[in-house]
């Protein structure tokens, strides 16, 4: 099969030309492609290319274990990756009717919002770097793997965890690990003034991000957008709060949201959340201790477990938006299907191409990454 | 060609031969210096150990001290970092992206899946072994590899570029036909990319015994030449076009 | 017979030759050979040289005598028609005359106005001015009309233009003689600085408007671009590199000979804070940013190049007016300046719509493979009309910069350097458009222009080059301009400029520069590694495969990210003003052209000519 | 009736599914509701859904294959800001010959679920803005997502495996970095296809 | 002078520019990395990089006018660096002058959009559309302080200029003479330099680095090279009009590193403008300041 064609031909007259963002292209995140016709430096129209990242997770799941498949599904996006962890054991413990111990779902909690700090402090990085600041991304990534460490001490993995297990998680917390925590979340706390000075109150920046990629909340809502992005549109919802697992009900946390629309206040929803996420770090560190109990619930000798035939639909949310699995079972000991529905699905395609039709090529690497898409998500 | 084990294995020139004159040993040894001490890896994230070059990159490790910075398109970059799984989609980008890179260059696998195809081992969409289709120079195993593993991995490629031993990309040249084999076995047989290996080896005498061989001749077959348009007045070798414009 | 009787002669004699045989393959050789013999005899004319015929009309003596300042221009036209005929002579005439168009009346009317343009240049008075001026008017509107359709709706858009400055012209001459009795050159120099200042000002507005017409100044400019880029290929290069500056051949004699620039500093509009030297330079200085800006958001070659005729214009001007020994020095030296790497420029945007049958930038990218030379020649071209080192353009820009250093005029000096950067903006558009990029497929076939036009477009070059390298040549005769106008001469070496608040010294400049161009090359070639040609598909596209079927060039709206500032001045003031001037003129041009088609146009104008005359006369 | 969710949501959201014939509904957590129907009657559903209750977002559409009935599940998963439940919409299509509606011009986002489903299933969708491929432009195998394309086989049979290195494994554990491969190190020593033929 | 020593002259003064604009370079990469909170590239790793791009083994010119664009890149600054004096070296400085050195160094600009161009990549092209319109925009700022600085000195010629400067000490110099053109010559020569928030035309997000897009091996060490020299001849230019020029080397050096240290500490923490925010800002401001600079010098 040839790529493509390489015999002459003759173009039609035309003012407009092609540019190709990506896949080798830093003004793209991960291995994605967005090819654009412009004219000038007008996009007239824009067409994502996915499939460069696509490993076949759905098939490869319906050929191993229900247990083998929770070191696959964190793969499939690498910079948030326990809110895949974690959904996916819930759809497992739903189907077979397991409750999951208090402490473990407390632990839960802890990594989640560890792990949405990271994937914001390494958004940011990426959105001013495509404005040409790089700074923010030096810092960001560099305070990102601080809590990597935690994880590490955690888990063993730096990037990919595999902690929580149908039934609960793998291991309880090492001795004075709650402190490290807690110091580890002051560190941060106090770097957030330099991230204000540096980014957030950047005259330029700001004039960079404001207007750039708006999104109404019709349009935000006709197009499925979830998440961060979904609140910078002004509509108050956050799957934690208003659809719960996991003991967000009890937890106290605001939903931050902006009205704009557009980059910069997307940044702002995430620079927030991100405050918010210590916030509720807070409160699980210092409820912890208090929780005892078991840390996994007993389940079946996992090389032969049947699990009942069924279906569920389980969605948490992610640092990027609604993150939901879709897994069926005919109660076999693998899964009959999965179905991976990653947010960024929604914004890395159909969003994408539709706010960047319009825009100006300044624009586009930075509506991408305001938008947070995470092309993994999108391939599978 | 039926006993593989046959194939002679080239063992390529060093440039440190003790023979010749002092001064241009002397140039030699600098220029592999200066390549060791100055690597542009290229800005592809191919698969998810790209996640952590930036913290390889960034203020914790560091690699611009080592000389290692972060470039953007082909033409500029010394290493192809091929992070992790390569899907079929994007092996056929990497290999053009390779092909269009300046030597010496260099690749290194990183990740698991670039051994062996990793976790992905059943997958109908990824490649599973890199070095049939690029000469890998580096793996660094690990799922994926910490920034320290690739420091480290990236650091020892540099002690054998000043070694003057890492120089696959020679191999590339010398043994085009059978990289060029394996492509086509899994991209199918009119597979071109637009880079004339071939002549590039002419051009820059890399050609080997393997640079030309069934597989070539294949390409040969389906290719659409792709020369260079020369500089010329024309006024002789063109002909004149019947519908020249008034 | 003297030599300036020869001279126009053997002008006329090329004229009729041109209406008689120009299709014939030997004409261009011959009008070639005659027009170097024309160029050396003036070349070595002793000065001042008058005609050995003339008449009287009504009483007033007319006669002919050429004057430095005269020469100058004259030597230039001569280049220009010789370069053009050149360029005609070879394939580039065959095919004209195989596409169904009359060679004999294109080399008519360049050899016509090379003659009407020396009859002007040699006038003794203001009626051999008139006769001169007229001539060139209609030998221009001849030229124009060759190019087909669309050049003669653009020709006959020149045409009220063309009348209406011819009246003006007129009316100034009957005012200069009833205020003065006289309309001898020499003696109308002695009378009118001492007219009053309202009088002056009303000849200052009656010629001005004439010569302002002529030369495309600010605001009366729109009939010049469509009127020389419609025109056939060697007529545009003639038109755009010396047509025009009869305008400020005008302006020479009218407001350094006659008015003078002191008695134009005195004619305040407001007391002492604006007078009409200073509307003239700020004319001016428009001029030279405007235009430019327009040719900017030009797709057409021609276009293109036509406004930056108009826009360098203003640089002559500016640096006439200005009238210090340097700037007039770089005004008058920008005149040939100009006319060299503008004729090469337009001949190659023609030689380029000579292969590839447009000129249209949108549909064209990559020739440089197949049009090597004609790209150096355009490189070389754009170079001097960006006022870049090493070429000529440079030598007069930076004359005319120094000069408004010295004289202390900041902001017009600041409009200057803007048109100079417009120019480079705009310029690297048209050779990127043309011949950089990528090739396109139906342009893969193309062959380099023959040598009948290559000759000529290289020797234009070379020329520039050489004067740019050693402007002293030219500036000889620039100096004898100055002296035969009254000027301040400017002391000059080889090299440039001597002086001891800032030389210049082009032979030294040029030298290193190349010195360092050889360096680098003995780095590149010699330092660094072997390199190989790669196809164009070859090429970085974000890690896809470029096929062909993808349009992979930026050509059209180049500047997009400046017309996001300055789009809207175009949109906004300027453009409004040019659609009233617009609707204006073809107020006027339609009524003037439902008076006009009712006789035959010479005709009309020669009852006009007549009758004012003898309203002159009868008075 | 406009549902509102002060009512009794279950009780009001059922009063409203009864207008569809033919649907079994049934709550499955106090936020999930799945319902069977038949396929003709899906589109009125969801217009229901969307116009009446305010089902604005499409959270997904998944497909199930199920070649033992010769039959694909789809599921549509319907989520109200307003009342906060999800519905799951069950409908079973025959594998043969594999079309169904488009509810593109009810919800946007469902060109890209459809288009998804059309590259993995091969099932198509009447009325979607794009069929063409996406994810596997450069695939022409079967659609990979049905049941019966047998993924490990097909990589047995398109891929080579590396060989055993048992240098390797030292070279880590003693450097704990790269593995410096050579060409020597990565012949290929087992015959290729091509090979055997000479 | 006589000839050989006006000759070593010429061919001495590039070096010393190359060698000073590879330290600036360094100290550039050492500020950023200082900032970004990391150690930096260690001391010759411009040389380094220089070094290994011109040894490429292979290279690929895309046509013969890709190759002289950087030949007239690197030339041009190379004939620029003889018409700058420095300390005990004039050069052609004397039959030059700041006016021709100012569209001297337009050349290399031009030689690279030439070579851009034939590289047949839109990114390259978008890039150099750029990077002509930031000249656009900083050069008319600029040649108004070349006019008030050549009216207050009387002169156009550098020499001179320094010899004005020197006369008298610090008190004499053109900053402390002209502060308001010193000011707006310090914005214009930032936005000459390109950097943050003025690097609209390198932009790797945006056009993958624009005019580089296609340069790999000697082709883009040529850019490397040009580079060294842009930060020198930026620098020494407002040293030599505004700081007294060079008396003697140490002092020569420490103003030159002093002053292009200001815009690179301030470039690492913006972000890049859009086109024409950089022609509003860099239109406003210094235009502004360089318009009352001049009023007052002619005042």
């Amino acid at each position: 099969m040839r790529p493509e064609n390489y015999q002459s031909v003759n173009h039609p007259p035309s003012n407009e030309f092609e540019l190709f963002f990506g896949p080798n292209h830093p003004g793209i995140e991960g291995n994605y492609a967005l090819k654009v016709r412009v004219n000038g430096d007008e996009v007239t129209s824009a067409r994502a290319d996915g499939g460069y990242l696509h490993r076949g997770f759905e098939k490869l799941m319906e050929g191993r274990l229900w247990i083998q498949n929770i070191a696959l599904v964190p793969r499939i996006c690498v910079p948030d990756p326990v809110p895949m962890e974690v959904c996916y054991s819930l759809a497992i413990e739903e189907l077979g009717g397991i409750e999951v111990p208090e402490r473990a779902q407390w632990i839960r909690v802890m990594q989640l919002e560890l792990s949405r700090i990271a994937a914001h402090l390494f958004t940011f990085g990426g959105h001013a770097a495509t404005t040409g600041m790089y700074t923010p991304m030096f810092w960001g990534i560099a305070d990102r793997d601080l809590i990597l460490d935690l994880f590490e001490e955690l888990s063993g993995g730096r990037v990919y965890h595999i902690f929580n297990i149908p039934g609960g998680v793998r291991r309880d917390l090492p001795p004075g690990y709650l402190d490290r925590v807690s110091k580890t979340l002051d560190y941060i706390e106090s770097r957030l003034p330099d991230y204000d000075n540096l980014l957030f109150t950047n005259k330029v920046f700001v004039h960079r991000a404001t207007g750039v990629g708006v999104l109404n909340q019709e349009q935000a809502l006709e197009w499925a957008v979830t998440g961060p992005n979904l609140r910078a549109t002004g509509l108050d919802f956050d799957v934690r709060r208003d659809d719960p697992y996991l003991v967000y009900d009890q937890i106290e946390f605001d939903v931050p949201v902006e009205q704009a629309g557009d980059a910069w206040a997307r940044a702002l929803v995430r620079r927030s959340e991100l405050k918010e996420s210590l916030r509720i770090l807070r409160q699980v560190v210092a409820k912890l201790p208090s929780v005892g109990g078991p840390i996994r619930a007993p389940i079946p000798n996992p090389l032969a477990w049947n699990l009942p035939a069924g279906d569920v639909y389980t969605r948490v949310e992610s640092s990027k938006g609604e993150l939901a699995y879709y897994v069926v079972s005919n109660g076999g000991d693998k899964p009959y299907r999965v179905h991976v529905r990653g947010p960024s699905a929604m914004h890395a395609v159909q969003v994408l191409e539709n706010l960047v039709t319009g825009a100006r090529i300044e624009d586009v690497a930075q509506i991408m990454f305001s938008l947070d898409a995470c092309p993994p998500e999108v391939d599978r | 060609m039926s006993t593989l084990k046959n194939i002679p294995v080239v063992s390529h020139e060093k440039p440190s031969g003790g023979t010749g004159n002092l001064l241009a040993n002397v140039f030699d040894e600098l220029m592999a210096f200066c390549r060791s001490r100055s690597l542009f890896m290229l800005h592809y994230c191919t698969g998810c150990g790209a996640i952590e070059l930036p913290p390889a990159m960034t203020s914790r490790f560091d690699m611009e001290r080592l000389g290692i910075q972060p470039m953007v398109t082909p033409r500029q970059a010394d290493i192809l970092l091929v992070t992790g799984y390569v899907s079929t989609k994007t092996l056929k980008r990497i290999i053009l992206t390779y092909e269009q890179m300046n030597s010496p260059k260099y690749v290194i696998g990183i990740c698991s899946c670039t051994v062996n195809g990793g976790m992905y081992w059943q997958s109908y969409a990824t490649a599973k072994k890199l070095n049939d289709y690029l000469p890998v120079d580096m793996y660094i195993a690990g799922c994926m590899p910490r920034p320290e593993a690739v420091i480290h991995g990236l650091r020892e490629l540099m002690e054998n570029i000043k070694k003057g031993e890492s120089d696959n990309w020679r191999d590339y040249y010398r043994r085009y036909d059978h990289y060029l084999g394996n492509q086509q076995r899994l991209f199918g047989e009119n597979w071109q990319t637009p880079t004339d290996i071939i002549g590039e080896a002419r051009h820059y005498d890399l050609m080997g015994p393997e640079t030309l061989g069934p597989h070539t001749a294949l390409l040969e077959q389906h290719q659409t030449p792709l020369k260079p348009f020369e500089m010329t007045l024309g006024l002789a070798d063109l002909p004149v076009r019947k519908d020249e414009p008034r | 017979m003297t030599s300036l009787d020869l001279l126009l002669i053997l002008s006329g004699l090329t004229t009729l030759a041109g209406f008689a045989f120009g299709n014939h393959r030997a004409y261009p050789w011959l009008a070639g050979i005659v027009l170097t013999a024309q160029i050396v005899i003036l070349a070595s004319m002793p000065l001042p040289m008058a005609a050995g015929f003339g008449f009287e009309m009504f009483g007033h003596p007319v006669g002919w005598q050429m004057d430095g300042f005269g020469r100058f221009f004259a030597l230039i036209t001569l280049g220009a028609a010789l370069a053009s005929v050149a360029y005609t002579g070879g394939e580039w005439g065959e095919r004209y005359a195989a596409g169904g168009k009359n060679l004999r009346w294109l080399h008519g009317a360049l050899a016509g106005n090379v003659l009407a343009m020396l009859l002007l240049l040699a006038s003794g008075d203001l009626i051999a001015f008139f006769i001169g001026w007229e001539l060139t008017s209609w030998a221009g509107f001849l030229l124009m009309a060759q190019g087909g359709e669309r050049a003669l709706r653009a020709a006959m858009r020149y045409v009220p233009y063309a009348m209406a400055g011819a009246m003006a012209v007129l009316g100034g001459l009957v005012l200069s003689l009833t205020w003065t009795g006289t309309l001898d050159l020499s003696q109308l120099v002695m009378l009118v600085p001492g007219l009053a200042n309202w009088k002056l000002a009303l000849l200052l507005a009656l010629f001005g408007t004439g010569f302002a017409i002529k030369m495309g100044l600010l605001p009366v400019h729109l009939w010049q671009t469509p009127a020389y880029a419609e025109a056939p290929g060697a007529a545009t290069a003639f038109l755009g590199a010396i047509s025009s500056r009869m305008g400020l051949f005008g302006f020479g004699l009218l407001l350094v000979k006659l008015i003078t620039l002191t008695r134009l500093a005195d004619l305040s509009f407001i007391d002492g804070l604006f007078s009409a030297r200073d509307l003239i330079e700020w004319v001016a200085a428009l001029t030279i940013v405007l235009p430019t800006f327009t040719a900017l958001k030009q797709n057409d070659a021609r276009y293109l190049l036509a406004w930056h005729g108009i826009g360098q214009s203003g640089y002559m001007l500016l640096g006439l007016v200005i009238g210090d020994a340097t700037g007039s020095a770089g005004g008058l030296l920008h005149v040939f300046n100009h006319a060299t790497y503008q004729a090469a420029l337009v001949l190659s945007v023609f030689a380029v719509m000579h292969r590839t049958g447009t000129a249209d930038l949108n549909s064209m990218g990559g020739l440089v493979t197949r049009m090597p030379l004609t790209f150096l020649v355009m490189l070389l071209g754009i170079i001097g009309l960006a006022g870049l080192p090493p070429m000529n353009g440079f030598v007069s820009k930076w004359l005319i910069y120094r000069s408004l250093m010295i004289e202390g005029r900041p902001l017009l000096f600041l409009m200057t350097v803007l048109g100079t950067l417009g120019t480079i903006l705009s310029v690297y558009k048209l050779i990127h458009n043309t011949f950089l990029g990528q090739l396109r497929a139906e342009h893969e076939q193309i062959r380099e222009a023959p040598w009948s036009m290559l000759v000529p477009m290289l020797a234009l070059v070379a020329l520039a080059f050489v004067t740019g390298v050693a402007p002293g040549l030219a500036l000889n005769y620039v100096n004898e301009a100055q002296a035969a106008l009254g000027l301040p001469v400017m002391a000059h070496t080889l090299g440039g400029v001597e002086s001891p608040r800032g030389s210049l010294d082009m032979l030294w400049i040029v030298g290193v520069l190349f010195a360092g161009f050889g360096i680098g090359a003995l780095l590149f070639y010699g330092a660094g590694g072997r390199s190989k040609r790669i196809h164009q598909l070859d090429n970085y596209a974000g890690g896809h495969f470029l096929s062909a079927d993808v349009r992979y060039q930026y050509s059209d709206h180049f500047y997009a990210g400046l017309m996001h500032r300055i789009g809207p001045l175009y949109r906004g003031s300027f453009t409004q003003m040019e659609a009233a001037l617009a609707s204006a003129n073809d107020l006027l041009a339609s009524l003037m052209q439902a008076w006009y088609r009712q006789a035959v146009p010479a005709l009309t104008l020669l009852i006009a000519t007549v009758l004012g005359l003898a309203w002159m006369i009868w008075r | 009736m406009k549902l509102s969710p002060t009512s009794n949501l279950s009780a009001s959201l059922e009063f409203l599914l009864q207008e569809i014939s033919g649907l079994r509904s049934q709550w499955k957590s106090p936020r999930r509701l799945r319902v069977d129907l038949q396929a003709e009657t899906l589109p009125a559903l969801i217009e229901l859904l969307k116009g009446r209750a305010g089902f604005v977002h499409l959270s997904a559409i998944s497909c199930v294959d199920w070649p033992a009935q010769n039959e694909f599940e789809l599921v549509y998963h319907l989520w109200s800001y307003e009342v906060k439940v999800l519905v799951m919409a069950h409908i079973r299509i025959p594998r043969d010959p594999g079309i169904y509606l488009s509810i593109y011009d009810l919800y946007r986002p469902a060109a890209f679920f459809e288009r998804d489903i059309h590259e993995m299933f091969g099932l198509f969708f009447e009325g979607s803005p794009d069929m063409g491929k996406f994810i596997l432009t450069e695939w022409d195998g079967p659609p990979p997502m049905r049941k019966e394309f047998d993924g490990e086989a097909w990589v047995m049979n398109q891929f080579d495996w590396q060989d055993y290195q048992p240098g390797w494994l030292k070279d880590i554990e003693a450097k704990g970095g790269g593995i410096t491969t050579r060409p020597e190190d990565v012949r290929r020593d087992k015959p290729k296809p091509w090979d055997e033929q000479s | 002078m006589n000839m050989i020593e006006l000759l070593t002259e010429l061919a001495v003064m590039p070096l010393i520019a190359f060698t000073i604009g590879l330290f600036m370079v360094l100290m550039m990469r050492k500020i950023a990395a200082k900032i970004q909170r990391r150690v930096g590239p260690p001391l010759l790793q411009p040389l380094y990089d220089i070094v290994k791009l011109y040894a490429k083994k292979t290279q690929n010119s895309h046509g013969l006018v890709h190759d002289i664009g950087i030949i007239m890149a690197v030339g041009g600054y190379i004939a620029a660096e003889t018409m700058l004096p420095v300390p005990g070296m004039n050069g052609i400085a004397a039959k030059s002058g700041l006016l021709a050195l100012a569209y001297v160094i337009m050349i290399p600009s031009l030689g690279l959009a030439l070579g851009v161009g034939q590289c047949a990549n839109p990114n390259g092209s978008i890039g150099i559309a750029r990077a002509l319109t930031a000249m656009l925009a900083y050069d008319v700022p600029f040649v108004i302080i070349i006019f008030g600085a050549s009216w207050f000195y009387g002169s156009n010629n550098l020499i001179d200029i320094v010899a004005h400067q020197q006369a008298g000490g610090i008190a004499t110099w053109g900053a402390a003479k002209m502060p308001v053109l010193a000011i707006a010559a310090l914005f214009s020569m930032y936005a000459m330099l390109g950097k943050q928030p003025f690097e609209i035309y390198v932009a790797p997000a945006e056009i993958a680095t624009g005019p580089m897009v296609e340069m790999g091996g000697k082709y883009l060490g040529g850019l490397f090279v040009m580079q060294c020299f842009q930060l020198f001849t930026a620098s020494a230019i407002y040293v030599t009009m505004f700081l007294g020029g060079g008396e003697n080397w140490p002092f020569f050096l420490v103003k030159l590193f002093a002053i292009i240290a200001i815009p690179m500490s301030m470039a690492f923490v913006f972000p890049r403008y859009r086109t024409e925010d950089v022609l509003a800002v860099v239109w406003r401001w210094p235009v502004l300041l360089g318009l009352a600079g001049v009023w007052l010098v002619m005042h």
